[in-house]
């Protein structure tokens, strides 16, 4: 039982939280929790039903922050509500608060800090750090950067079991949260920087026995490919290509780790994962088409046996193809009903593919990118991609590393048919180096500087019509969008911004509606809910770090261009924080 | 423009000889004491402390080179460590390279020219006393480095990136780079100073075609100088800024390029080694031609010759550098330039064979070593012209096979001259002879042991031997040959041995040397051995390629001269006529003074980049003193 | 080789105890390009020794010559000066006829190399300081290896290698096969070569690069096309598998030890690739570069002290038992 | 006056010798005994090995020891997580807040025994002389005046002013508001 | 030797301008030696030029404002060069000091839109290998326009003393305008090198 914690916080907002009860509803608010299995379809999509606030009334919101959890660092995860508990999970040490906001001031009913390994906190480098938690029936599932997943009881935060899933001396984190899918606990493992093999688990939900483990790279056994595999693209279907496509022995540290959103489709039984990018970055090291790295398998959950497999971006010689946010979509594709699954890659393309049989649909640029979407379409023959030699740097690269889009979620709003995809557009000077691979340390291979475009700004919304495969319209920010966005039935879209302000826009043109100043970065999604006297709340979580945030929360020296792998000098105009904890916003009509 | 008012005339017309004497004596003649000696610009004497100083620097270097033989002399041989030995024979090469050979090339040309060409003092004198005081603490600093495990170690053309900031720790590579900047900068000066004096202060009548053929090579060998030495300064400065200031102009990654390096040091490189040959293709006209007892055949041909060798050498640098990749077109281009540079060489050749053909040899020491010269040089010359060819150089380059090809032709090309110009032109500067018969000893020994040495070579490096191996397996059968060199090295250095003896021994009991030992026709042997501080009591006029030979007994002179300040003859430059009585500058301390702070800044430039500012201060102080105008006679115009 | 060029050959290698037909020897060529090489070597000797004898011959005469009649230095003689000048202007055209023969004989035996060829092995050497790794490359990745100091290749195949520098200049040279071509950092240089006899055949670094530039060889073994294809497929194989308890126990000191940082060997944990891929070390001949031949005591003299051996190399001396030594020697040995 | 000429060669003498030195081989008992760190408690700070104080502090002033020390930086993958003395998931050096300290004591165990902040530990990978290598160059990376034998730029990206051109940290400097 | 009196020269001068005096000619042999200098690195910049995959690497081309107003200077102050080098010849001293007055400020003022120059070149010497020859052409021209402003001022100073009224110092003078032009002739190329080739 994780010890029980009375934190002194004062909550300025208190005084206005009078009589205020939670209704069990969530009806699909945050991306991440998946309380209600009937909405499982459209959480990928972070839509939400509510439509209290809406449009004509957001100008009049009220509220501040309310929470501070006390716990310094990046703060990825957005709290999710059930029956009357808010829950929250920090970044490292990854503390798990359940908030009851019915009295006065919002009190912890209890709180659980899974003292985790310190080495951990070697390990988590530059990309997602979400870890949960995810609300499943009495339970609720989270996940620890050094590796484990544990189950607590919802109410009284007594833990039912605890896994070490991920070893840290091979450099493996977890840095997503987990999925619960049809009485399994799916779980994939992060450590790209640090030469980690990827792999998928899947827990049992009352036991947390591991039922299956089937990795990215290496012989077919240990991915789980076999005779139910039937890829779309021919060239797939040979036997160990996931050790034909490498050099010898290279497969066993070649990244793919599966740190990206995990979707279970109900009505198919099939669970949705990406994999992350090959290790090490410097393409010359690992010729070849380096398989099953950056791409997205669908994956039977009983067994874990592969069903198909895409890939995004050949050899990804620009180390871009890391975390992505897919979204299932039922929608009409060429006049015919089609189950789609968008894939808005780190390399500028947004991927339309038809999720029954993996087929790629659609490849279309929604921010400017030097990459071919590779394959370049149906049917197109991708030639070989040419990768930059070593020692020599390679400038003006775009997008940079961190990928145009990346760990932030989009959102698609069914009444507009938009796709809001938060969007970094900065760019990168690449200089390959052989890399030399030690278990636990970094194995990355390449002295990168981040620089913004030479025209304009780092960061966009990009509201994207699936239909019409182009850009509805598009709001540039100063800083890139790194948290996620959130779309709602009163045509608003919902999103926080490095600078710290949480902003909302018209989802039909995009028009910025309102917009409140936090004290502290926000790498979040936004998240609505329904209290108990039946307002709509929307909560956002503040707390630098993450990619992004490395700079300001480690403290980065910007006069070494390449610090926080070129991060640090691309946004030292971030201002710096004044609050130093993360801290949970609510906001309400008055 | 007032003149100063003296009561008595102060021409020199109606003088006798010995008043006459007497009066420029005093006027030309250099303080004693040592701020004397300091401030001295006398040709002669910043003459003879050049060409010491080079021979010292020469023996310090020939020890080396025997150390390199000694540790090659057997397989896996401990007498150097690698990391010693990489210094050891760096220094031997920077140090021949720079701070011998061309120094002593232009030494023996400050000394002379003034003289064969009949004047009284070099243009420029404090200059040519600034650039032996900077040239001084240039070898200083180099060998005081060596001395304290600072010396360079990265080959005597520092390839970058191995000589780069990254490769290339510590300070090493800095001192090389900056001994460079030492000895260029005095090169540089001296070339100046030759041009113009050979421009401007030739004796009356001594029009293009009478001008001594040392002389033209003089001439030529300064254009090199002038125009080839910026190539070495600018490769030098930016090696210094990319490691110290981080700059990039040799960075792979950044937009720089490895072999930006190779074009501008090359390009520098080959001019160098003509710097180095071409003076000795003067001496050795010149002794041919009085030991020959006939003028020199193809005077005309000669004096093409050198052009034609000083134009060709910017052409060809390439050859250096046929096996790092270049496209082929390019070095098919630098093969022809290469192999055509042999063609002036071998007219040079031709006339010296006619000359000897239709003369009358007299077998003296110079001559002798003027026969080792062509024997040997013959053979450097025809593997130079092996080594032009693309396809052959890809199997010999960075062999010993080239080791034997440059010391052929820098040993036997150049130093078997200077040794015979040593015999030659020694009496006249110490005014003693050297002994005739270690003479004969030394360049039986030298012609011997250096053949014995080298040729050997030119076999290992046909059977596989790299350059600069430390040392090498047993297994590779090199060991014998390696052994045989290194006892012949034995005596080579026996022959230098005995060079330096005899040169001593004859400095203080040789006989006294008559005014013309040779009876050479030139106009340096018509003053007295060792010449006066003035030259000539009065300039002598000129109207053959041959002065002393065409008027033996009496020497047509100009008078009209002042005696109560120091003056020489300016003539035109075609056809030598007379234009104006220039005055010739004073001793004086500020060139000194002016090297030091050149020295100080140069030194401490190498420890931080801020050095150069507030050294620049000192330096343009000495300067400015050193040009204000002292109000001596001189200044007059 | 025509007979008459082999025993100038001889003649030329008289020197005492020298054996010229070494394995490192410009004068034993072992492929066409060296023997191409090697006749043009021999063409331009030639040419120049005559010309040399004929210019030794003039001075000779110059010098010998009887004179008749003793003169005064200036006494004109046009007519022998007419003559002389024709002799002076015959030498000087005879000199221009060599020099171009020999730029033609040049250029033709570069356009002889310059023949590029399509069924070329393909490899990839790059040069370290005091080291050579070797990548056979393949289309397909999974046959793509790394080896170090040591080349096999199938006899009358050519084969062609990408030389890339890592760190400083260095140059590929095996004179029994070949002309050197440098390795230059921030440039892709390549060389063709063919081995018609089977054979080892030694190469060295010929740019001077450092500390250790005298050992850093490497070798070529030609050898028939199917020895040459099971070595391949041999060093594709992961480490073979240890026999005896002393080399199971040298396994985990080569794991857990410093060895594991630096060093590959396949079918292991040790995967860094900073130092040569160890996996078949035990295969090739020679160890360090051409230091020490591989034997069991030359790994275990190498292991414990490589800076006395080598010093400047950046192999360190990691301190290692008696017993540790004894274990990792037989384990390296066994590494077939 | 020959004493101006003499006076800056004799500097020289002075601190050329130690500062460019090649030790290339270390005796073992010396390097087992440059082993012998006695570190405080919180392991910060503590007593140098009595070799390495008997050796006069021979990897603080060595050009080529420190150049060795840059060169396993690059090849140990140090970058990775300080970048070139930025930082990026590990701690920045160039700003010269060093939460274990600054001392080559601190260095040493920091490398060789790793931290529980998250730093791993390279005593299995690196020799003792690698590591002290490494400590020397790790001091010289934020240095406020650059040591004599301070490494210059590598031939990669450039990223920041090389060792040899301190102070690098240009900007004011503030303490970490942790 | 016994010498025989062939020719009478004390009618002649006791220096001579121009083509008689030996500075004229050693000024000659500087050019050329510092004019190779500037070839070589001129040579530099286009073999980078060559070798980058766009030009100027990492960086905008550099602002034109301080670099045309120092050509246009530079360029200006070859009008009053080319009267004091004829007031020279003329031996004119009242107009030769007012001359050489001026072309001392002439030679200060390039510098200050030059102190400007080096910040509008956009880039920075250890950026990278554009930076580094962009920044090693201005600074090796500084120094040549800082050297010659220097010997021209001291000149000047020197103009005005006892040792002004002399043939030789307008020797001087006239040596020193030549040098001058050098300056500014050798100031185009880089101009055209570090401001127009970028902009192609």
């Amino acid at each position: 039982m994780g010890e029980l914690h009375r934190h002194p916080q004062v909550i300025r907002f208190a005084a206005k939280l009078r009589g205020l009860t939670l209704v069990g509803v969530l009806a699909a608010s945050s991306a991440l929790a998946q309380s209600d299995p009937g909405a499982q379809l459209s959480a990928s999509t972070s839509f939400s039903a509510l439509d209290e606030i809406g449009a004509g009334n957001v100008q009049r919101l009220t509220g501040g922050p309310v929470f501070a959890t006390g716990r310094f660092g990046g703060q990825a995860g957005a709290p999710s509500a059930a029956g009357d508990l808010v829950y929250i999970e920090t970044g490292f040490p990854n503390a798990i608060f359940a908030l009851e906001l019915a009295q006065a001031s919002p009190s912890v009913a209890w709180s659980y800090a899974p003292e985790p390994d310190g080495r951990a906190r070697g390990l988590s480098c530059c990309g997602r750090t979400e870890f949960g938690p995810v609300l499943s029936g009495a339970k609720l599932y989270a996940n620890t950067l050094d590796g484990r997943t544990v189950a607590l009881d919802r109410r009284s935060g007594n833990k039912f079991w605890e896994t070490k899933l991920a070893d840290l001396s091979n450099g493996e984190t977890l840095a997503s949260p987990p999925v619960v899918a049809d009485g399994k606990v799916l779980v994939g493992n992060a450590g790209d920087e640090f030469g980690a093999r990827g792999w998928i688990a899947a827990l049992d939900a009352e036991s947390g026995r591991i039922l299956w483990r089937q990795f990215s790279t290496g012989p077919d056994a240990e991915i789980g490919i076999g005779p139910s595999f039937s890829p779309f693209d021919p060239r797939d279907r040979g036997t160990d290509r996931g050790v034909a496509t490498w050099p010898p022995s290279a497969w066993q540290h070649g990244g793919g780790s599966v740190s990206g959103r995990i979707i279970y489709d109900p009505e198919l039984r099939l669970v949705f994962h990406g994999t992350g990018r090959a290790a090490p970055w410097d393409a010359q090291e690992r010729p070849g088409a380096n398989r099953w790295t950056s791409g997205l398998f669908a994956r039977d959950p009983e067994t874990g046996q592969a069903r198909w497999f895409v890939a995004f971006g050949a050899r990804d010689p620009y180390a871009r193809g890391g975390v992505a946010q897919d979204v299932l979509l039922d929608a009409p594709w060429k006049g015919s009903a089609r189950k789609l699954l968008l894939h808005p890659d780190g390399n500028g393309f947004l991927y339309v593919v038809d999720r029954v049989s993996g087929e790629m649909l659609a490849a279309d640029p929604f921010t400017h990118t030097d990459a071919s979407p590779e394959p370049a379409g149906p049917g197109a023959v991708a030639g070989p991609v040419p990768s930059p030699d070593e020692n020599v740097v390679v400038r003006d690269i775009c997008p940079a590393w961190s990928g145009a889009t990346g760990a932030g979620s989009p959102a698609f709003s069914p009444r507009t048919g938009l796709l809001y995809l938060p969007v970094s557009r900065l760019c990168m000077d690449f200089e390959p180096r052989h890399a030399s691979y030690l278990a636990g340390t970094p194995f990355i291979g390449a002295n990168i500087k981040v620089k913004p475009p030479k025209d304009g700004t780092s960061g966009a919304l990009v509201a994207w019509d699936v239909q019409a495969r182009k850009a509805a319209w598009s709001m540039n920010e100063p800083f890139p969008l790194a948290g996620g966005v959130l779309a709602t039935a009163g045509d608003l879209v919902l999103y926080g911004t490095l600078d710290g302000m949480i902003k909302a826009r018209d989802a039909r043109d995009g028009k910025l509606l309102w917009s409140f100043a936090a004290t502290d970065g926000i790498i979040a999604q936004p998240a609505t809910f329904n209290s108990s006297n039946g307002h709509q709340y929307l909560a956002v979580m503040t707390g630098l770090g993450g990619g992004f945030g490395i700079a300001e929360r480690n403290m980065l020296d910007p006069l070494d261009q390449s610090a926080g792998l070129g991060l640090a000098a691309a946004l030292s105009r971030l201002p710096t924080l004044r609050e130093r904890s993360a801290t949970l916003y609510l906001f309400r009509l008055p | 423009m007032s003149t100063l008012d003296i009561s008595s005339d102060p021409r020199d017309t109606g003088l006798d000889e010995r008043a006459l004497a007497r009066r420029l004596a005093d006027l030309w003649q250099t303080p004693r004491g040592i701020i004397g000696t300091l401030s001295s610009v006398d040709h002669k004497i910043i003459g003879r402390r050049y060409i010491v100083t080079a021979f010292f620097f020469l023996l310090l270097g020939g020890v080396l080179a025997l150390a390199i033989r000694i540790q090659l002399a057997k397989p896996e041989n401990r007498f150097l460590a690698p990391d010693l030995y990489n210094q050891v024979f760096t220094v031997h090469g920077a140090n021949m390279m720079f701070l011998f050979a061309v120094p002593v090339m232009e030494a023996f040309a400050v000394y002379l020219v003034p003289l064969m060409i009949g004047t009284r003092n070099i243009a420029f004198p404090r200059l040519n006393a600034f650039s032996y005081w900077i040239y001084l603490p240039g070898g200083i600093t180099l060998w005081v480095a060596f001395a304290l495990d600072m010396g360079p170690d990265v080959g005597w053309f520092a390839y970058v990136p191995l000589s780069g900031p990254q490769y290339g720790a510590g300070k090493r590579a800095d001192i090389w780079a900056q001994m460079i900047t030492f000895t260029e900068v005095s090169a540089l000066a001296v070339a100046v100073e030759l041009v113009v004096t050979i421009f401007k202060q030739r004796a009356p009548g001594m029009s293009l075609d009478k001008i001594p053929l040392f002389v033209w090579s003089m001439l030529v060998t300064s254009f090199l100088i002038i125009m080839a030495m910026p190539a070495i300064m600018v490769a030098s400065t930016t090696l210094i800024l990319d490691r110290l200031v981080g700059t990039h102009f040799y960075n792979p990654a950044e937009g720089g390029d490895v072999l930006l390096w190779q074009h501008l040091f090359w390009f520098f490189g080959h001019p160098e080694v003509y710097i180095i040959f071409l003076p000795a293709v003067g001496m050795v006209s010149t002794i041919v031609s009085t030991f020959a007892r006939r003028p020199i055949f193809g005077y005309l041909p000669l004096v093409l010759a050198l052009f034609a060798t000083g134009i060709l050498a910017f052409g060809l640098w390439v050859h250096h550098m046929f096996v790092v990749g270049l496209p082929r077109v390019g070095e098919s281009f630098f093969t022809a330039s290469s192999m055509a540079i042999a063609v002036p060489n071998g007219i040079q050749i031709f006339c010296w064979l006619a000359t000897l053909w239709d003369g009358r040899p007299v077998f003296k020491t110079p001559l002798l070593f003027v026969i080792a010269f062509i024997i040997t040089f013959v053979i450097g010359g025809l593997t130079g012209v092996m080594v032009a060819s693309v396809p052959l150089d890809t199997q010999v380059h960075d062999t010993y096979f080239v080791v034997a090809h440059f010391h052929y032709v820098l040993v036997g090309g150049a130093v078997f001259p200077l040794l015979g110009a040593v015999y030659y032109w020694y009496p006249k500067i110490i005014g003693r002879m050297m002994s005739e018969r270690l003479g004969r000893w030394v360049a039986g020994l030298v012609f011997v042991g250096f053949n014995l040495t080298f040729f050997p070579m030119h076999i290992l490096g046909l059977i596989g031997m790299p350059r600069r191996v430390y040392t090498y397996g047993p297994e590779m059968n090199w060991g014998s040959i390696n052994l045989f060199v290194s006892l012949s090295a034995a005596i080579l250095a026996a022959g230098f041995l005995l060079f330096f003896v005899d040169a001593i021994r004859s400095a203080f009991s040789g006989e006294p040397a008559p005014e013309n030992p040779w009876n050479a026709p030139t106009l340096e042997w018509a003053t007295s051995s060792p010449p006066p501080s003035y030259n000539f009591e009065r300039i002598p006029v000129v109207s053959s390629s041959d002065p002393l030979w065409e008027t033996p007994e009496t020497l047509p002179v100009a008078t009209g001269l002042r005696t109560d300040r120091r003056e020489l003859l300016l003539t035109s430059l075609s056809e030598a006529n007379p234009q104006a009585r220039e005055s010739s500058p004073r001793d004086s301390i500020w060139p000194f003074l002016a090297a030091i702070a050149t020295t100080v800044m140069l030194i401490s430039s190498i420890f931080s980049a801020w050095a150069v500012v507030w050294g620049s201060v000192p330096i343009a102080v000495t300067l400015i003193a050193w040009f204000w105008p002292k109000g001596t006679p001189e200044d007059a115009a | 080789m025509r007979p008459r060029l082999k025993a100038l050959l001889g003649a030329a290698c008289a020197l005492p105890g020298a054996s010229c037909v070494g394995w490192q020897s410009t004068l034993s060529p072992q492929g066409p390009h060296a023997e191409s090489l090697l006749r043009l070597i021999f063409a331009f000797a030639i040419v120049c020794a005559l010309v040399w004898i004929l210019v030794v011959a003039m001075l000779a005469g110059a010098l010998m010559r009887r004179r008749r009649i003793s003169r005064e230095p200036l006494a004109s003689r046009p007519r022998e000066e007419r003559r002389l000048g024709m002799l002076v202007g015959a030498a000087t055209a005879a000199t221009v006829v060599v020099i171009t023969g020999l730029t033609v004989l040049s250029f033709v035996a570069t356009r002889g190399l310059e023949a590029s060829h399509d069924d070329a092995l393909k490899l990839r050497m790059r040069g370290y300081q005091w080291w050579w790794e070797v990548t056979y490359l393949d289309p397909r990745p999974d046959r793509i290896f790394l080896t170090a100091n040591e080349i096999h290749v199938p006899i009358g195949r050519p084969v062609e290698i990408e030389l890339s520098a890592a760190d400083v200049i260095h140059s590929f040279w095996v004179p029994s096969l070949a002309g050197k071509k440098d390795l230059i950092p921030g440039r892709d240089n390549a060389i063709t070569f063919t081995a018609t006899r089977p054979g080892v055949y030694r190469g060295q670094c010929a740019e001077f690069c450092g500390l250790q530039h005298a050992h850093m060889a490497f070798l070529v073994i030609a050898e028939p096309p199917e020895a040459f294809d099971g070595w391949r497929r041999a060093q594709l194989t992961d480490a073979s598998a240890q026999t005896t308890s002393e080399e199971e126990r040298g396994r985990g000191v080569f794991t857990q030890k410093a060895c594991a940082a630096c060093h590959t060997v396949r079918g292991t944990s040790a995967s860094g690739s900073l130092g040569p891929d160890l996996t078949h070390v035990a295969s090739r001949r020679y160890i360090a570069a051409g230091l020490l031949e591989s034997t069991r005591g030359s790994f275990a003299a190498w292991i414990a002290d490589p800076e006395t051996l080598k010093p400047g190399s950046n192999m360190p001396n990691v301190p290692l038992t008696s017993d540790d030594l004894r274990d990792v020697s037989a384990f390296m040995a066994s590494l077939k | 006056m020959r004493l101006v000429v003499v006076m800056p060669f004799a500097m020289l003498a002075l601190a050329g010798c130690q500062r460019e030195e090649r030790s290339l081989r270390l005796d073992p008992p010396v390097e087992a005994g440059l082993d012998e760190v006695r570190v405080m408690s919180n392991g910060i700070g503590g007593a140098p090995p009595k070799v390495y104080v008997a050796l006069g502090r021979p990897y603080e002033n060595n050009a080529f020891d420190l150049d060795q020390g840059k060169r396993l930086y690059d090849w140990f993958g140090c970058t990775g997580c300080h970048a070139h003395g930025g930082g990026n998931t590990g701690p920045a050096f160039l700003d010269g807040w060093w939460q274990y300290g600054a001392d080559p004591v601190s260095i040493f165990v920091s490398i060789r025994d790793g931290r529980t902040a998250g730093m791993p530990a390279f005593g299995r990978y690196l020799t003792t002389e690698q590591i002290w290598q490494l400590t020397g160059y790790v001091q010289t990376i934020g240095a406020y005046s650059a040591k004599t034998a301070a490494p210059s730029r590598n031939d990669e990206m450039q990223s920041r002013p090389s060792e040899n051109r301190a102070p690098a940290t240009l900007g004011a400097l503030q303490p970490p508001s942790r | 030797m016994r010498q025989r009196i062939a020719l009478d020269v004390s009618e002649l001068p006791m220096h001579g301008l121009e083509g008689a005096s030996p500075t004229w000619w050693g000024t000659f042999a500087f050019m050329l030696l510092e004019g190779t200098g500037f070839a070589l690195v001129i040579a530099m910049y286009l073999y980078l030029l060559d070798l980058a995959p766009q030009w100027p690497i990492g960086a905008e081309p550099p602002r034109l404002g301080p670099g045309t107003a120092l050509t246009v200077i530079l360029i200006a102050s070859l009008v009053p060069n080319l009267f004091i080098s004829r007031w020279a010849r003329e031996r004119n001293m009242r107009k030769v000091r007012f001359g050489i007055v001026i072309m001392s400020l002439l030679g200060i003022a390039p510098l200050i839109p030059r102190a400007f120059e080096f910040s509008a070149l956009n880039t920075s010497w250890d950026s990278n290998a554009y930076g580094s020859i962009l920044w090693t052409m201005l600074g090796l021209h500084t120094t040549h326009i800082v050297t010659d402003v220097a010997d021209t001022i001291v000149l000047a100073v020197l103009m005005f003393t006892r040792h002004g009224t002399n043939l030789r110092r307008l020797g001087d003078v006239q040596d020193n305008a030549l040098y001058w032009n050098f300056v500014v002739l050798t100031w185009l190329p880089l101009y055209i090198c570090i401001y127009w080739i970028p902009r192609l």
